[in-house]
């Protein structure tokens, strides 16, 4: 399927100019309209203070201004020798870890359980997980906090019993909570039809072969399904790394997430400079992450034979 | 869940099989009264079947007649409602497929494709713990007897669909199974091909002397590579019978219908005359002969339409308010022509029982 | 090709008609009617003063010039404030309309830094002639401040008789009642930063403190280690060891609620609370001393370019009316800026001990910023 | 036997958890709306009312935020649709240089934090004149959709089989009726769920909307920050039920499709 698929695609001289053609007007806006200013964001936090970037460079405070042509990395030595950043950019990391892989559990478990299994409540299950994915994120981080918070509803079934259960607000599980439960949908759906499409008779072939369903899921279904999981896996990262709404609701003052941090540095702390050096923290580490996703679908890409 | 089970398989069969029944203690499968329902709709009714050791028995039938769930049973997809599968007098009806001492090629090949031709092939051999050494060794011997140890380090999907069938049946015959189930292993590829490899699967499984149950839809395929040939309808056995028997002597109307080309009529033909009635009269083209003269118990017929089959040639025929078809070599007759036709052979049937 | 047409036209059909769906917060009000200007008022702030807005101030003054409209907005805690000063900053440069025409709290003293603010002196605004010249020069030339309020101590009197008096006291009895305290984070709100402010001042100078009131010393704020260390010692004793909510509001629920027993609030807020029967009559306020808790002017600001400058100058200074004032100091307890002199009896009677004049102020803006940054760097979670 | 069971009670266990987690939340906020208070630590409030019901409805700043929101979200589903979809079509069926990389760029420039890019993006709509204006803030949002907006359709124009309209045109049909009539009905349930997550983006974008529209539109989302914070919590209840309307109808909708795998070939790069 796949290979007549990309052999279906028409490669002729002009249809090609007519397809470059054709492609570019989203190009153009995400060009304009995020590029042009990332390039100028990013000129800024080397220290350029000039053109467009003169309106922030009139209000910012401590801000470091190039001093030779390409620019300075002074607002970058400034936040890596800040403690705090560096504590946050752990904290961010370690919350994208973990946020990753539990939902990368859990939407396993929902796939292969409506694979391997089926039925009505397998289905359910699976169309449990993609509810989130209709709700408003701030409604989300709400609804989450109220219910972890002091006189959350954990709280009050385990006080039903005279029990005294912890309080999960504000704290950084809260936003790995939160992070797991609006990056589920996306996960749920990527991980399921990857698994959905494995071939029944694959796997009754492992079976057939001695193969339990541990050993057919570990050595047939997760690697035939390889790519929407990493797909899966980067897309979540990529998404909770850069998370503001959650965090902001749901987490610490401290330690913070970087996505809360650059908020911080613009309003708070009016240092714009440092808030973009934020952003291009992230912007790297997400970018780290992305090579994951595309290294996954050129690999694939190379060998047409899945 | 199930019933007990007798480890005395029924020896019964369908009405008048004229190949015998393998003994039961000769009887590498038995199939005792199996029955199951899909979606509340009955797909297998009571089916009895014994394939003897060594013995290749086809299961043929038009689609949706149960065939496959049949095999899928066999093989532990499907958890038979009633009755008992029994592999080489071990009864195996509560075991998972991958308990069973059964190894199963499938239509679509089911190749693993992030696997190479050789790890498919391993792959049974390393779940069952054997050693490097010897995967290597059996590897290598199960691809040798299919033809295909060049490609043993390609992927699945780089090799064509008649290798791909062949490194599935490897990888079936690598487990060294005691029973080897084959579900329309030939259906996806052309028809030359087809006939190739079919040979190939009867030669292997001649020399190997492995007991195997086919499923197919296709009777070129039944008859030419069976030991006998159980028709199924509508979830029911019709007839077992070795190939050569079940062509020439088919126990119902279905059968007969089923496996080669037949005319069928409604009424008797008696003294070179057709006669209209209720029993249903059948007969095999090759059956009809073509006359320039009338003889005896010839009656008159018109040549409508001649169809070349290269070896043979079909002719379709109007007379006596009916139309034949006969199968002859040598001349062909003109368009249009009268010429005179005799029924050789007949069989008859009433409410799809053959009476004579 | 017809189909094409039809996919086409209705899709622009549809397209065009949403537009004319999109609604403009303005539209009830004023900004249809023909001839009329309207000031735009963005609220930086917490909901008393869009009540203070909404119910005090506009309806006077909309009656006294008909000529003007006036729409509010609020801004809760300042969510947006980078998008609205960046905002302005951009329109200030490009000389385009900001959308704002008059801005109360906030961002306010960081535009006036920036030079983004039409200069506020009695010649723009006739009222700032009757207010005190020190917190004008505090407003960083285009600030303009309106009212004053302070940050006290509010505790549950059902379980404290006795609150402390001073900071010393205070800072024991917090040691001594381990989760029975907290204060909002700086950043997210005035009674938590006046909090900080005041345990940082323990340990300065009164002119260290001065010179950090009245304009930038980046050199000086290393003698906030002090300050921050005590802070930081506190993080254990803090209601649930160590949380600090967003927001003076979120600090007002707790201790509402009973979660907590004491916490510093904003007077008007608490007073306005009360009122309304959110905050139990059970708790009470007081002042401390030694230093006391600071309080201080909130400012309005005219962006230099505004459509509507002329009318919003209006609006500002009508805002240090007597009358206004007045309305100020009944409505949401804010203290008045003009003399007491001008309010009527039973007003002087309320504030004569609370006059913005006896107040502590606080930082300079600039200093505020490095100040919060440094307790989100030192104090939460160390 | 008894494995079995153990492999039922786990999965029930974990089936009933999954319900708590990802429902509790939603349900305790939403009981809220109906409750004149409560107290910890009863399970349910204090008593029942829908007071807080005619409040919202009453507030005229929120209903026109839900006006707003209920136009901008399908306003930008169809510009996005009608600046895409055509280049969907082409990575979807044209191979040309740097195709992959262009469908990789479009997805970068959405790793960059948008908090970042306020103050360069706040000159350039004044320059051009966007600020405060649909415009403006249908950019802000399409901006948003445009990976869901080029990947999905392209992955489902990439599928539908080639013989299908060459036997189209072979029938006589010309170019526009094949598209027309066979290539987009066949593409059309991956634009759908492309159109949903549009849809669903734009209503959830709250940061850019208020730079660009503050102090004229203000839909929804934006709104909701402060409400969150600052009315009662029963309100935001209210108001939360009242934004999932519009997704409940759209999950009633798509569910099928969006269920059935057009999301997650979107995402995988051919």
């Amino acid at each position: 399927m796949r290979r007549t698929r990309v052999a279906a695609r028409s490669s002729g001289q002009p249809r090609a100019v007519l397809g470059f053609v054709m492609a570019l007007p989203p190009l153009l806006l995400i060009a304009v309209f995020a590029g042009l200013p990332i390039v100028l964001a990013v000129g800024y936090s080397l220290g350029h203070t000039g053109g467009l970037n003169s309106v922030t460079a009139s209000y910012a405070q401590h801000q470091h201004v190039a001093t030779s042509g390409w620019g300075t990395f002074a607002a970058y030595r400034e936040m890596l020798a800040t403690g705090r950043f560096r504590t946050d950019v752990a904290v961010t990391v370690l919350v994208t870890l973990l946020s990753t892989a539990v939902v990368l559990v859990l939407a396993l478990g929902i796939a292969l359980n409506l694979r391997l299994r089926g039925g009505r409540v397998a289905g359910a299950i699976a169309a449990l997980g993609v509810i989130p994915l209709f709700i408003p994120v701030v409604i989300a981080s709400w609804a989450i906090l109220t219910f972890y918070s002091t006189d959350g509803f954990i709280r009050s079934v385990f006080a039903q019993v005279g029990l005294d259960a912890p309080a999960l607000g504000f704290k950084v599980v809260t936003i790995v909570i939160g992070s797991v439960w609006t990056s589920l949908p996306f996960a749920v759906l990527m991980v399921s039809s990857g698994i959905q499409s494995v071939p029944d008779a694959v796997i009754d072939a492992a079976r057939d072969s001695g193969a339990g369903l541990l050993r057919t899921t570990r050595s047939v279904i997760l690697p035939m399904a390889f790519i929407p999981i990493v797909i899966a896996t980067t897309f979540t990262a990529i998404g909770v790394l850069g998370s503001f709404t959650v965090p902001y609701f749901t987490g610490p003052n401290s330690p913070r997430m970087l996505g809360v941090d650059i908020q911080n540095y613009f309003a708070a702390y009016n240092q714009p400079q440092q808030a973009i050096v934020i952003a291009v923290t992230i912007f790297v580490l997400a970018s780290g992450i992305a090579v994951l996703y595309i290294w996954a679908n050129f690999r694939s890409a190379n060998s047409k034979d899945l | 869940m199930r019933p007990t089970v007798t480890h005395t398989p029924s020896t019964t069969t369908p009405a008048g099989a004229a190949f015998s029944p393998p003994a039961a203690a000769d009887a590498a499968l038995v199939l005792q009264g199996l029955n199951k329902e899909l979606g509340g709709r009955p797909i297998v009714t009571d089916l009895d079947l014994a394939v003897a050791r060594g013995e290749l028995v086809c299961l043929l039938g038009p689609s949706g007649c149960g065939k496959t769930t049949t095999l899928r049973m066999v093989a532990g997809f499907l958890a038979p409602d009633r009755g008992a599968i029994v592999v080489d007098g071990k009864d195996v009806t509560g075991l998972p497929p991958e308990r069973r001492p059964s190894a199963m090629v499938f239509q679509s090949y089911a190749l693993w494709p992030h696997m190479t031709v050789f790890k498919n092939v391993a792959f049974p051999l390393r779940l069952k713990g054997v050693g490097k050494a010897q995967i290597a060794e059996r590897v290598e011997a199960a691809l040798e007897l299919v033809n295909l140890t060049h490609h043993m380090g390609s992927r699945p999907g780089r090799i064509s669909g008649g290798e791909q069938q062949r490194v599935a049946l490897a990888r079936a015959l690598v487990q060294e199974p005691a029973l080897l189930l084959l579900d329309e292993p030939l259906s996806n590829l052309d028809a030359r091909l087809r006939v190739k490899v079919r040979e190939e699967i009867r030669e292997i499984q001649q020399r190997l002397g492995i007991t195997t149950l086919l499923v197919t839809h296709d009777q070129d395929e039944a008859l030419s590579v069976s030991d006998r040939i159980a028709v199924m309808n509508d979830g029911r056995i019709e007839q077992v019978s070795a190939p050569t028997q079940l062509y020439a002597e088919p126990e119902t109307e279905f059968v007969a219908t089923f496996v080669g080309s037949l005319n069928r009529v409604s009424g008797t033909f008696s003294d070179g005359g057709f006669v209209p009635g209720p029993e249903v009269t059948a007969v095999r083209p090759e059956d009809i002969s073509l006359h320039d003269h009338p003889g005896s118990a010839t009656f008159p017929v018109r040549v409508d339409r001649v169809v070349p089959h290269g070896s043979f040639i079909e002719v379709v025929l109007s007379g006596e308010g009916q139309t034949l078809r006969a199968f002859r070599s040598g001349t062909v007759p003109v368009v249009g022509s009268q010429v005179h036709a005799r029924v050789e052979r007949s069989m008859a049937f009433v409410d799809g029982r053959r009476v004579s | 090709m017809k189909r094409l047409t039809t996919v086409v036209a209705l899709g622009a059909v549809t397209a065009l008609a949403l537009t004319g769906c999109a609604k403009k917060s303005g539209d009830d009000t004023a900004a249809s009617s023909g001839g009329k200007t309207t000031v735009r008022v963005l609220i930086s702030g917490d909901t008393n003063v869009q009540d203070l807005w909404d119910k005090g101030i506009v309806p006077g003054f909309e009656k006294a010039n008909p000529n003007i409209a006036v729409t509010v907005e609020l801004d809760l805690h300042g969510e947006h404030d980078s998008q609205n000063l960046a905002k302005m900053a951009a329109a200030v440069k490009g000389n385009s309309d900001s959308g704002m025409d008059l801005i109360d709290g906030g961002f306010v003293l960081q535009a006036a830094q920036a030079g983004f603010l039409a200069p506020a002196d009695p010649s723009t605004v006739p009222g700032l002639s009757d207010v005190p010249g020190d917190i004008i020069k505090a407003g960083g030339g285009g600030g303009i401040p309106y009212r004053g309020s302070s940050v006290l101590l509010a505790y549950n009197s059902t379980k404290v008789a006795k609150p402390p008096q001073t900071l010393d006291t205070l800072l024991a009895w917090i040691k001594a009642n381990k989760g029975q305290f907290t204060y909002n984070s700086p950043k997210s709100g005035g009674s938590g930063a006046s909090f900080v402010t005041t345990v940082l001042d323990k340990y300065l100078s009164p002119a260290d403190q001065q010179t950090l009131r009245t304009g930038y010393d980046q050199a000086l704020e290393s003698t906030w280690d002090k300050g921050f260390a005590e802070l930081k010692s506190l993080n254990q004793y803090v209601y649930q060891g160590g949380v600090y909510p967003n927001g003076n509001a979120q600090v007002l629920q707790l201790l509402s609620a009973g979660s907590i027993t004491m916490a510093p609030v904003w007077s008007d807020q608490f007073i306005s609370g009360q009122k309304t029967g959110q905050i139990p009559a059970t708790i009470k306020a007081t002042q401390i001393s030694d230093p006391s808790f600071t309080g201080g002017a909130a400012y309005l600001g005219i962006p230099k370019n505004s459509p509507n400058k002329a009318a919003a100058l209006k609006l500002a200074s009508y805002a240090l009316t007597p009358a206004v004032q007045n309305v100020i100091a009944t409505t949401i307890a804010g203290y008045p800026v003009i003399p007491l002199a001008k309010l009527p009896a039973q007003t002087q009677e309320i504030f004569k001990a609370a006059h913005p004049d006896t107040l502590r102020p606080t930082y300079f803006s600039q200093v505020t910023n490095d100040m919060n940054k440094a307790w989100d760097d030192k104090v939460p979670g160390k | 036997m008894a494995r079995r069971l153990t492999t039922n009670v786990l999965l029930t266990l974990f089936l009933a958890l999954l319900v708590v987690f990802i429902l509790g939340p939603l349900l305790w906020l939403g009981i809220r709306a109906f409750a004149t208070s409560w107290t910890y630590p009863n399970l349910l409030p204090d008593g029942w009312t829908l007071e807080w019901w005619r409040k919202v409805i009453a507030d005229n700043q929120l209903s026109t935020a839900v006006q707003n929101s209920l136009t901008f979200a399908p306003l930008t589903v169809i510009v996005s649709a009608v600046i895409c979809l055509p280049a969907a079509y082409a990575f979807g069926r044209h191979d040309f240089a740097g195709r992959k990389i262009m469908l990789v760029g479009i997805f970068a420039t959405n790793a960059f934090p948008k908090m970042g890019l306020f103050v360069t993006m706040a000159s350039m709509f004044y320059a051009l004149g966007l600020m405060q204006t649909v415009l403006g803030i249908v950019i802000v949002h399409v901006m948003g959709t445009v990976v869901f907006m080029t990947w999905i359709p392209a992955a489902a124009f990439g599928a539908v089989p080639r013989s299908l309209e060459e036997a189209a045109r072979d029938a006589g049909a010309s170019p526009a009726r094949v598209f027309f009539r066979v290539t987009l009905p066949l593409a059309l349930p991956g634009i759908l769920v492309a159109m949903v997550m549009s849809f669903l983006a734009s209503f959830d974008e709250a940061q850019g909307t208020y730079l660009v529209g503050y102090p004229d539109y203000l839909t929804m989302p934006t709104q909701m920050y402060s409400l969150v914070l600052n009315y009662p919590l029963q309100m935001a209840a209210v108001f939360s039920i009242l934004l999932s309307i519009p997704s409940v109808l759209l999950l009633a909708l798509a569910h099928r499709h969006i269920m059935g795998g057009q999301l997650a070939e979107g995402f995988q790069l051919r």
